[in-house]
């Protein structure tokens, strides 16, 4: 078997391990990046975060010309040509998936195409499409291998009747009704897509509210948003399967004991990610994985056995593409002889729902359980200049400090470019920010980011735009 | 200025807004404070420790509001 | 005559005065704002940056539905009802001047009606519109009465023909030909809009370029931008007159000595502001003002008479509502017995335009001059997932550092949502920030604020989406 030799490998080219590649390289390393996918970028490229945004970005404007009659703007209700949007959306990921191997080249990562198996501490086969095998060695390996869609009992994903996530990202068709099976962050986007492009919608959710773990503020809100456009949301419900009636599917569902059915066109799955950390060699080699598959990581990213890495969703929550390509970049540096650790004080959430919402540090209650006395201030986008010049007055921004010494230990943000407004809080978070420090901070009239600005003046008592009590 | 990061423009300290506050307030000038925050950063630790030298107390940390 | 006695009297309840006023009622102060027009909120809430914000919004909404097709969102044309967005904009006029008035009550502020002469250092005489006159003494004043339109040789305002930015902002009609004399932030910015909405613009600008100042790379899209709209811009060029010959008006201008004629219907001349400091009282007591006639400040925004404080337009360069209201607070804070001063890093600046274009700090050769060795780091929104999914690639974000110390010391945006992203800059250089503060701090992805990220990482030659040379 042919055998190369490099300083670093990375296996997966998805958000945690393209970045990485990159990193080690721009560190001088000798780096293969192993990939089995055809295009390169992972989930998140190739069917996740940018997909589902370009489809977003685009229903959102569907919507704002359902009601922009309002601002004496008078059209037809606009018509979606489902294959040309499809269209836009391939070219999208096309030129994403494209420029990442444009980078790696650039920045001479050796892309090495086919499946790769840890063989060792040291070493990963990778079987070719071909079948060829390659023998890869190197001082330390970097994990990078994602996680994919979970299965639930009764609804096998098939591409046509059930749907994982990635299918519904592939927009093969609007469904007339569509049952959401999973109302997190990715069923609840995608949801409330379909349902801009004209499907009628339904959710069933398992817990008593969708969303869980989001700011309850928030989630009323994104609530509302749906109920305006007809989405019907079920909580406390059990989906327990489906079969197919003639034309039409008909899901079961039990919520306190009853069953119901609802009748729909397709069904989408989503009810969260498993990681993939089985079969390719990894317990062989002894990497501790734990309870729920997940790679067990130190503050290094470095695994049980001391050359092996890992890095992404493969670690563990949060599921997210900025969290894995930090900590890949992190693994990158530690493998290049760094000493970098992760540190960081806040891991932003931003959640394209109408209205986005996004949080970044501790909540309130989070506050609380770690022994502060927070202070909340909060200003209404109601109350904004900005907001209201752009008609889109809903939400919030909700800051929490710490009473005693003022500083600011968390923001959360429901409304318009809540996901762009978080980044703000988040370098406040990581420099150490004072509520007055972003009080005092001049921000230019009239933008959204002024609500962050009288949000921690709420804290303070002093706010502007709003009555202090 | 103690600072690093003091520019060619002029001898500034590295302080946060709030910290130039409540500088201000207490009557001392930031620019003369030692910095121990990253890069010589000046913090409200700082100016309480600096306020105690001015008043003849030891570093009091305590900060006021 | 009626007296009665305050701590404090502001005078003018534009952004410079109304949060002021509010400011010295949340120290405790007894405090009057006298307001000579029938709203509060001054030139931004009445016919400035509110409304005319939404009256942008509403056409880039109509631009965005023309290019709609590109993403499979089949409408006809739209067809704008020129009543009716201007219903929509009086109503948010309304909401928020209303506001104001409701803050000011809220906060115990005492609203006088009329128009107020300084005469002593501590008083001020108001004639109301009924010619009621009134005495207010008081503690302090503060001067916050704004500034107003330049009007220029041969184009005297007429509210019909020739336009100030009040009536464009207004709305009256959107015009079939419209010249633009003035190819500053304010003609720009409503050229823009009334092109969108269907008129032929053509600039007329004395300068060399449009939007002199701002960061020629922006300058070049923004004029792209004009240019794909059919927007046509004569620079160098003086506006020396016009006339009515039958149902037209033909603009007369000088470019390079040769003399041309524009046919038009309306003509809007936004040449500038001049500042609203003299007849009423401000000589007399021995305000000493400038030759420009802005009044003479020092960092506390106290006058030459120690009792009389201004803040806003009035007191010159820049022209913008949030250096007016910080002016105005560091003012109310001041007289209130407080030590702030003038000491803020950064004031950024908003351009609505399209592409956006904002600005905070200081830019490359701006930071030459002050003696750094700077660095700049440019990362293009054409390389961003985020803008390439919202389908707005057009800009750039480009950060200025000091090569030494790593300091950031500016940004530079243009692009989607710039106006929004110049925050996180601002706090960035107001925290004093290192440019790998921004670099290492996670910005949740995919979103418009990692272009941020990106470029500080650019200065540092560790870019991860674009290759460092
Ligand atoms: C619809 C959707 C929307 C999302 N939206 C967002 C969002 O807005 N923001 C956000 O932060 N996150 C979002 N996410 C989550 C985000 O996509 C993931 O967090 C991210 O992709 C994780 O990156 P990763 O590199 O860890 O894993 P992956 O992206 O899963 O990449 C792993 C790669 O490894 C390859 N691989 C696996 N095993 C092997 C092997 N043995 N040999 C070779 N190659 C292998 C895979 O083919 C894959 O390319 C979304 C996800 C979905 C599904
Ligand atoms: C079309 C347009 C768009 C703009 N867009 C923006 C933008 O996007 N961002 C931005 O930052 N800036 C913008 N500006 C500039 C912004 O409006 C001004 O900087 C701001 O209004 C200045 O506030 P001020 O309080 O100093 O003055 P003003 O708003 O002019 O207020 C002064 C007030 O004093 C009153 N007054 C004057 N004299 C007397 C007297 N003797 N007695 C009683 N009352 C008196 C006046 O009636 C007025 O209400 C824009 C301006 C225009 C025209």
């Amino acid at each position: 078997m042919p055998t190369q030799t490099y300083d670093a490998i990375v296996i997966g080219a998805g958000t945690g391990g393209y970045p990485a590649a990159i990193r080690l390289a721009q560190l001088g390393k000798k780096v293969a990046l192993i990939e089995k996918d055809a295009t390169l970028g992972g989930v998140c490229l190739n069917w996740g975060c940018i997909p589902s945004k370009a489809l977003i970005a685009a229903a959102n404007l569907v919507d704002e010309m359902r009601g922009a009659a309002d601002r004496g703007i008078i059209a037809e209700p606009p018509r979606v040509d489902v294959a040309k949007l499809r269209e836009f959306k391939d070219g999208v990921v096309k030129k994403l998936t494209g420029g990442v191997a444009l980078l790696e080249k650039g920045n001479g990562v050796e892309v090495v195409r086919g499946t790769a198996t840890v063989v060792a501490p040291n070493a990963v086969e990778v079987a070719g499409k071909d079948g060829q095998k390659t023998r890869l060695e190197a001082g330390a390996i970097l994990v990078a291998t994602g996680a994919r869609p979970i299965e639930i009992p009764g609804f096998a994903f098939d591409g046509k009747d059930v749907w994982s996530a990635r299918e519904a990202v592939d927009l093969p068709e609007v469904p007339k009704r569509l049952v959401c099976i999973g109302g997190g962050i990715i069923g609840m986007e995608l949801g409330t897509v379909y349902a801009k492009l004209g499907a009628q919608v339904t959710f069933v959710e398992a817990l008593p509210q969708v969303l869980t773990g989001v700011d309850p503020d928030a989630v009323r809100l994104v609530q509302k948003g749906l109920r305006q456009r007809g989405v019907a949301v079920h909580v406390n419900a059990k989906a327990k399967g489906y079969e197919r009636r003639g034309k039409e599917l008909v899901v079961k569902i039990e919520i306190e004991g009853k069953e119901q059915e609802i009748p729909c066109d397709k069904i989408l799955v989503a009810v969260g990610f498993k990681p993939s950390s089985a079969g390719f060699g990894l317990e062989q080699v002894g990497v501790k994985i734990g309870p729920k598959g997940f790679i067990e990581v130190d503050q290094q990213y470095r695994t049980s056995v001391p050359t092996i890495f890992a890095a992404g969703d493969v670690t563990g929550p949060p599921l997210l593409a900025h969290k894995a390509s930090k900590e890949g970049e992190i693994a990158a540096e530690v493998i290049a002889g760094h000493k970098t650790v992760r540190d960081w004080v806040g891991m932003p959430t931003a959640i394209f729902t109408d209205p986005e919402v996004a949080a970044v540090g501790l909540s309130e209650e989070e506050a609380r359980k770690q022994g502060y006395d927070p202070i909340v201030g909060k200003f209404a986008f109601g109350a904004l200049g900005r907001a209201i010049a752009i008609h889109h007055t809903e939400g919030f921004v909700k800051v929490v400090g710490d009473r005693k010494t003022k500083l600011l230990l968390g923001a959360s943000i429901c409304g318009p470019e809540a996901g762009d407004l978080i980044a703000e809080a988040a370098l406040a978070l990581e420099m150490g920010a004072y509520l007055e420090d972003v009080a005092l901070t001049i921000h230019a009239h009239p933008t959204l980011p002024e609500a962050l600005n009288e949000a921690c003046r709420a804290a303070l008592g002093e706010a502007i735009h709003m009555l202090n009590r | 200025a103690p600072s690093a990061a003091a520019g060619p423009a002029g001898a500034k300290a590295l302080a946060t807004p709030a910290v130039r506050a409540m500088a201000r307030e207490l009557g001392i000038d930031v620019n003369t404070v030692p910095g121990t925050g990253p890069g010589g950063r000046v913090t409200k630790d700082d100016l309480s420790r600096a306020r105690g030298k001015v008043n003849g107390h030891g570093g009091e940390t305590e900060v006021p509001a």
